[in-house]
């Protein structure tokens, strides 16, 4: 973890996306608020549904179908909510790419993974095609594609999972973006692979100065890429922090809950306990705490006053009425294990 | 046991939330009512009909809507809202008939074909490829030349070629169902193949053929129809849709009714079967894919 | 003054004869639009009524059926049978030309007779089976026959004896008569008619151009046709044909559906021309005494037949089936057919008298009867739902049977039937072949209906050698009266051809035999 | 480009279906009721006249050699000879063809050109009223029997409005696709109503595939993302449909020939069938399987060029 102090690339402020009528939204990214700064690994993580998906596709504006999107995104200064789709084009891919859970649905199977990679090129930059073939080799190489020349007529089908995820990257890699949105990057790939790809994206972002925000589920996966760890419920921030202290420390009734309930000597990427119940569904927030209904220490205030997300300690923020008891319950818990 | 066995859709609670849910949806209540009303028709025509729909008025041949005459009367001085309401039991006839024996046949084919395997399914495979290479009316049109007009040799025509697609939607559904658990299970309970096959995955691969089955029987009209229209289908004087708008064919401008108003009950009924058909393919679809 | 008047007059009656010359127009093209194609036009191949109606267009007969029904000169000036009735001599014009302009000569007509009388080729040889020997010396034709035969005039009217021109058919590709004659036609024919056919898609059109040698002069003095060309169309739907000439698309249809003739008759751009014709439309009665299952015929009771045809009301079936511009039969043979007896309407309606035969024949309890139908036939549909309303009150309860044509033509030959429609149209100008197949036994079990007649088939026999015209016109008399007596068929009615022209188009006929005649037909610019 | 051998195997398959589609054929026509004798003779014609004909056709030879005498005979192109027509009915079939295929070809055209732009209009706002609208005319149109919207055509725009010939065909190209507009029409109507529902359906699918969000997350402009990621996988369905429809397409022009008199082998099937004219039924039989098989071979080629996963043989 780097000590010197980054400039702030991505400020999200007050991120709020929703869908369906105006009168009766399905709101599912509420009151977001997070920072990430160049070179640095966030971990987005939650339960499938948290909205942590939703947060990353309103950050490029390509929500569907047809999603709203409030707040602030501010792109190293400049608000990228109210750009028109031109001007947002100018950015993605550019700027900010993002790379996607299925690396088997997510490249045209009707097309050569050479014209994938060059096509962001032939958008992004004034190279010409010999130049973007080079290009495309090269960037195939990177991220460890074996004879990168001979596959650039390959099609997506011929090449084996893993392998996809890699030139996935690279495609995301074309035009040196500044911030990578990794959506699940590894969830579709089988263990070994996925340390490859992780180590891969890692090292990407030490080498290319390129800030990442990685979605995941998985909180191994947090703990070994991340430098700061932000936790998603109900479409709300809970939890954010160092990836250390959080995992070390955390606070939220839920991030307990997620962490606690993991035994202490498992191999850390074990998939999310599921606690008890299951997550509320975006018709049927209350409007306070969105973890009211499965959290042990809920109080009654908890379903109707939101709690807002408040500074505890060092560069942490955790949104809690009763951070005090949570803790007082799991320490409890693990005594009694 | 029996909780590993039990098809979920048997329970009687999903079915009523079934119905619930298929009456929530404004298409298969229109779908349903048009259906209703056509099988009414279809089953009391004498109690509906205001008059006669084969006896001659010549003191009123060919007018025009009227209250006395709705739908107008035709060259002979029927009752074209007589003739279109018996036309009901025709070609509701049509659609049933047309189909049912196809489907009972194909699903029984295709179960089997589709279990089992093997050389029977290649040589199913063969012919299902050598039947759809005749396109559909031809083939029935050239079984009916040979067999002769008229309605049975026409049900008969559309049955020879017609299970054919049946047969081949249930092989792939069973063949499907087959690798389950339950399917499993029941082998080893050492039940017979065939108590398997209907007692057991049929029942689970049957809904994609009932959808199929709701689209067919309003084929089975637009093709009976158009069998009559051709003069090989449902013979004159009997009143069917499409031997009417043959009928109606010599009046086009100066009686339209005699052929507008059979055409409106083709296209309305073909619409309920298809407005309930899609439904129902909306609703059995399987979720979570 | 006095020789000022035939002055005048001679003035005047040359401005009458000037008008109506004037009113004929030469040239221009007519469209006509076909209810189906013809395959072969060749006087001796053709077998289908699209077929034969089109043959004495192209190919001109050696005497011709006049607009009355007699019989005029064609090629030849005009015969002169032997009077032992054993020999015909005919002298053709002089300067006769085909259409390519070579010489029409004796030759050509005895290649042309002796090709219409081997019975190896086509279906109408019998016709000449009375002729032994055809010759020619120069323009004079002799045919020497066997026995006399007083349909041979007739014959020599009908289209099988069409004049083909024998150099240019032999140099025609082919190993055997018949492919040449379909290389002749397909080519293009050197023809003797008015028309040549010039070009031809088949099952789609046809078009005929004038032939510039044809012999024949219209009213103006010059050669005819005065087309210089007709189109034919095919359109087999009677529908799309009538809104084609609705819509101007063609200048005449034929085979106008009886219901649409009142309206295309209101129709100010139109005139709906009905033409009389040969053509009859009946119903065979199974006469023998037991059905093809063995059981016992009801219907081999003449009283029963009898009974039957009272008991049907032509005016009605007329009215149904025709719209009115048919008539009831009143006799075997359509009124327009030569020798024609029948004063009256056979079996005018009178259900009381049918009630009267059918308790002397001892059914007056009444009995089952099957009407076998030509399946998609309207027509049909409606004879039989009013057949079966007017005789269900004698106790007749009348049942239908659906078939197609080939199957009716089965049965009518198998005798596996009890009453099933039937239509027909005289092919020759001559009352023996609708005789012959109605009638006489021996030819087709009197059209299948097994009547066996010692009478009548014993004087039909005799008409058919007899010579003195008088006498067959008895015989003819006799046998039409015996025939309705018996009652083989139920009589139903005649039906004209409906041709529906458009109001520029004058001259053409369908004559009653059915023939398209595009000769005399002309178009007002 | 799909490779030789991938060809050369799809073309074998071929075979063992069509030797079974010539035994249907044969057998159809021989073991059924009728004779054709009967049929093609006049009613005047005496039981001698029938036999020889029974002779001419072969029908006086065992099954077996008739069905041999078949095969060779229509691998040589001899189909035998129309008695209705009187002609040899490879040459009467190869003279009515090109208009059926014309026919074809302009419906399945205009079916493309009236469903294509639509089904984008409707798949780009589901379930919007426009969407909702355009499925439920289609709907409708889907209800129609093709001779009925015939009707409704030729009443309408020929009889009334005079915008198109009644019927019949032209004698150029230009006059063909005039008079052929409604016939072509009448069965475009309701195969565009097939192909509007797949294709929406399967754009709705694209439009939300990953492949689609993620060409749009590279930053690619709307044109090429519509054109290189959605249309070309939209489309490989579409083929597949439209593929799978000529059987529906030529059942259509059979209808259709014959409501507006086009001189097609539709209305020739209809006329050999009235006229039971054996050997043309069979040979027009047999030309539509060959016709039905070509298509599903084109189709077959077509998607395998569209989409590189089907190459592999």
């Amino acid at each position: 973890m780097s000590q010197i102090e980054k400039e702030t690339v991505l400020d999200i402020r007050r991120l709020r996306t929703e869908f369906g009528l105006t009168e009766r939204p399905l709101v599912a990214v509420d009151d977001v608020s997070f920072q990430v700064k160049a070179g640095e690994i966030l971990g987005l993580v939650g339960e499938s549904g948290s909205g942590k998906s939703i947060t990353l596709r309103s950050i490029l504006g390509i929500v569907r179908p047809r999603g709203r999107v409030k707040g602030e995104i501010l792109w190293k200064g400049r608000d990228l909510v109210p750009l028109d789709e031109a001007a947002l084009r100018r950015v993605r891919g550019r700027e900010i790419a993002m790379i996607f859970q299925e690396p088997m649905s997510s490249l045209n199977p009707l097309l050569t993974v050479g014209l994938q990679i060059s096509e962001n090129l032939a958008a992004h930059t004034d190279l010409d095609a010999k130049a973007r073939k080079a290009r495309a080799v090269e960037l195939l190489d990177m991220v460890g594609i074996p004879a990168a020349r001979d596959r650039l007529g390959d099609y997506p089908h011929e090449f084996s999972g893993g392998m996809r995820q890699r030139v996935m990257i690279a495609i995301a890699l074309a035009s040196n973006p500044q911030l990578l949105l990794a959506d699940e990057p590894t969830t579709a790939l089988d263990v070994t692979i996925q340390d490859q790809i992780l180590r891969l994206i890692q090292a990407l972002s030490r080498d290319l100065g390129m800030a990442v925000i990685l979605v995941t589920h998985d909180m191994g996966v947090v703990a070994e890429t991340c430098d700061r760890v932000a936790v998603m419920y109900g479409g709300r921030l809970c939890e954010t922090g160092p990836t250390a202290d959080v995992i070390g420390d955390a606070r939220h009734p839920y991030s307990l809950g997620l962490l606690r309930s993991i035994p202490r000597d498992v191999a850390p990427r074990t998939l999310l306990y599921s606690i008890p119940g299951a997550p509320p569904s975006l018709n049927a927030l209350p409007a306070g705490c969105a973890f009211t209904a499965r959290c042990p220490v809920a109080g009654p205030e908890c379903r109707d006053v939101r709690p807002n997300l408040g500074t505890a300690g060092k560069n942490r923020q955790v949104a809690c009425h009763h951070r005090e008891q949570a803790l007082i319950h799991f320490s409890a818990r693990e005594a009694a294990q | 046991m029996s909780i590993v066995l039990q098809s979920p859709s048997r329970k009687a609670s999903r079915v009523n939330a079934f119905i619930g849910r298929a009456f929530s949806r404004p298409s298969f209540v229109i779908g349903f009512a048009i259906l209703a009303l056509s099988i009414a028709l279809a089953l009391f025509p004498q109690l509906l009909a205001p008059y006669d729909p084969l006896a001659f008025d010549l003191s009123a041949i060919q007018q025009g809507p009227s209250l006395a005459h709705p739908f107008g009367t035709d060259n002979f001085g029927r009752d074209v809202l007589s003739r279109v309401i018996w036309a009901y039991r025709v070609d509701m006839q049509m659609a049933f008939f047309a189909t049912i024996f196809a489907l009972l046949i194909g699903v029984t084919v295709g179960a089997f074909v589709g279990y089992y395997g093997g050389i029977a399914d290649t040589i199913f495979g063969r012919c299902v490829d050598a039947i759809i290479t005749f396109p559909f009316l031809v083939l029935v049109i050239a079984i009916v030349a040979v067999l002769g007009p008229g309605l049975i040799n026409m049900y008969v025509a559309i049955t020879a070629v017609n299970w054919v697609y049946y047969a081949r939607l249930t092989r792939a559904e069973i063949m499907a169902q087959k690798s389950n658990d339950y399917a499993a299970a029941g082998r080893v309970l050492g039940y017979s193949d065939r108590r398997i096959i209907f007692r057991h995955l049929l029942p689970n691969a049957i809904s994609p053929i009932i959808v199929y089955w709701m689209t067919d029987m309003a084929l089975a009209i637009l093709l009976g129809s158009s069998l009559g229209y051709l003069g090989l289908g449902a013979q004159p004087p009997a009143a069917e849709w499409g031997v009417l708008i043959a009928e109606g064919r010599n009046f086009l401008l100066t009686a339209w009714w005699m052929s507008l108003m059979p055409g409106i009950a083709i296209v309305l009924t073909g619409l309920g079967f298809s407005l309930v058909g899609d439904a129902l393919a909306d609703l059995l679809r399987p979720k979570g894919r | 003054m006095k020789r000022l008047l035939p002055i005048l007059l001679g003035a005047a009656l040359g401005l009458a004869a000037a008008t109506s010359a004037l009113a004929i127009e030469r040239g221009g093209a007519m469209t006509f639009a076909r209810y189906d194609d013809s395959t072969v036009i060749d006087p001796v191949y053709a077998d289908r009524n699209p077929d034969l109606w089109m043959v004495t267009g192209l190919y001109e007969t050696l005497l011709r059926n006049g607009p009355d029904g007699s019989i005029v000169p064609g090629l030849a000036e005009g015969y002169d049978v032997a009077a032992d009735g054993l020999s015909i001599k005919l002298k053709l014009r002089d300067g006769l030309k085909f259409s390519d302009g070579s010489a029409l000569t004796g030759a050509d007509v005895v290649f042309s007779l002796d090709r219409a009388r081997n019975p190896e080729l086509g279906p109408w040889a019998g016709l000449l089976g009375a002729v032994d020997k055809a010759s020619a010396d120069g323009n004079q034709v002799t045919l020497t026959l066997k026995n006399p035969d007083p349909t041979i005039v007739s014959i020599l009217a009908t289209f099988n004896t069409g004049i083909m021109p024998k150099a240019a058919f032999e140099k025609a590709a082919g190993a055997n008569d018949q492919e040449k004659a379909r290389a002749f036609f397909e080519a293009g024919p050197v023809t003797s008619g008015p028309f040549t056919m010039k070009s031809r898609v088949q099952g789609s059109s046809m078009t005929f151009e004038r032939n510039p040698n044809y012999w024949r002069p219209g009213t103006d003095g010059k050669p005819l046709p005065y087309l210089d060309q007709v189109d034919f169309v095919i359109i087999p739907d009677d529908a799309t044909r009538i809104l084609k000439l609705q819509a101007g698309e063609v200048d005449a249809a034929e085979f106008i559906p009886f219901a649409r003739v009142g309206e295309l008759g209101a129709d100010p751009a139109l005139k709906m021309e009905l033409f009389p014709s040969t053509r009859i439309v009946y119903a065979p009665i199974n006469t023998r005494e037991t059905r093809k299952d063995g059981s016992k015929n009801p219907l081999a009771d003449a009283k029963v037949r009898q009974a039957l045809n009272y008991a049907t009301d032509k005016n009605v079936l007329i009215k149904l089936v025709t719209f009115d511009t048919g008539k009831p039969m009143t006799s075997l043979m359509s009124a327009a057919t030569q020798l024609h007896y029948g004063p009256e309407p056979l079996y005018p309606y009178n259900p009381e008298k049918a009630k009267q035969l059918l308790e002397e024949a001892g059914l007056g309890g009444g009995f089952e009867v099957t009407f076998t139908t030509l399946a998609g036939s309207a027509d049909d549909a409606t004879l039989f739902t009013a057949l079966q309303q007017m005789w269900s009150p004698l106790g007749v309860n009348l049942k239908v049977e659906q078939v197609d044509n080939p199957t009716r033509g089965e049965k009518n030959r198998s005798g596996d039937f009890d009453i099933h429609t039937y239509g027909w149209a005289n092919d020759v100008n001559d009352p023996a072949q609708v005789t012959g197949w109605l009638g006489y036994y021996k030819q087709r079990q009197a059209v299948g209906t097994g009547w066996n007649n010692e009478e009548f088939n014993a004087l039909f026999e005799k008409s058919n050698v007899e010579v003195d015209p008088a006498k067959r016109k008895d015989e003819y008399k006799k046998m039409q009266e015996i025939y309705a007596d018996g009652a083989p068929l139920l009589f139903l009615f005649e039906t004209p051809f409906a041709v529906a022209v458009s109001k520029s188009v004058e001259g053409y006929v369908q004559t009653p035999l059915g023939a398209n005649d595009f000769s005399e037909a002309w178009r007002a610019k | 480009m799909p490779s030789l051998s991938y060809l050369m195997a799809r073309l074998l398959q071929i075979i063992p279906t069509f030797l079974l589609v010539m035994i249907f054929i044969f057998l159809f026509v021989r073991l059924l009721p009728g004779d054709p004798a009967i049929a093609m003779a006049e009613a005047k014609a005496t039981d001698a006249q029938l036999e020889q004909i029974r002779h001419n056709l072969g029908l006086d030879q065992p099954l077996p050699i008739q069905f041999l005498l078949f095969v060779t005979n229509t691998l040589t192109g001899d189909l035998g000879r129309s008695i209705m027509l009187k002609a040899p009915v490879t040459e009467i079939i190869l003279t009515r063809l090109p208009t059926t295929i014309f026919l074809a070809l302009y419906s399945v055209l205009l079916a493309i050109c009236l469903a294509g732009p639509l089904a984008f209009l409707a798949a780009a706002r589901v379930n919007s009223a426009l969407d909702v609208t355009i499925r439920s005319v289609f709907q409708v149109g889907l209800s129609m029997p093709v001779f009925y919207i015939g009707l409704v055509l030729l009443t309408v725009l020929a009889a009334q409005l005079r915008w198109f010939p009644v019927g019949g065909y032209g004698t150029s190209f230009l006059d063909n696709l005039h008079h052929l507009m409604l016939p072509a029409l009448s069965v475009a109507l309701y195969t565009s109503a097939i192909i509007l529902r797949n294709l929406r359906a399967s754009l709705i699918e694209v439009l939300d595939a990953d492949y689609v969000q993620f060409a749009r997350a590279k930053g690619l402009s709307p044109h090429i993302v519509m054109t290189r990621h959605v249309l070309r996988n939209a489309l490989v369905s579409t083929v597949t449909l439209l593929g799978l429809s000529i059987g529906n397409l030529m059942s259509g022009t059979l209808v259709t020939e014959t409501v507006f008199a086009v001189p097609g082998v539709g209305r020739l099937m209809l006329e050999a069938i009235f006229a039971r004219d054996y050997p043309l039924i069979q040979g027009l039989t047999l030309t539509f399987a060959v016709l039905v098989s070509v298509v599903f071979l084109l189709t077959d080629i077509v998607q395998s060029w569209l989409d590189p996963r089907l190459r592999q043989s």
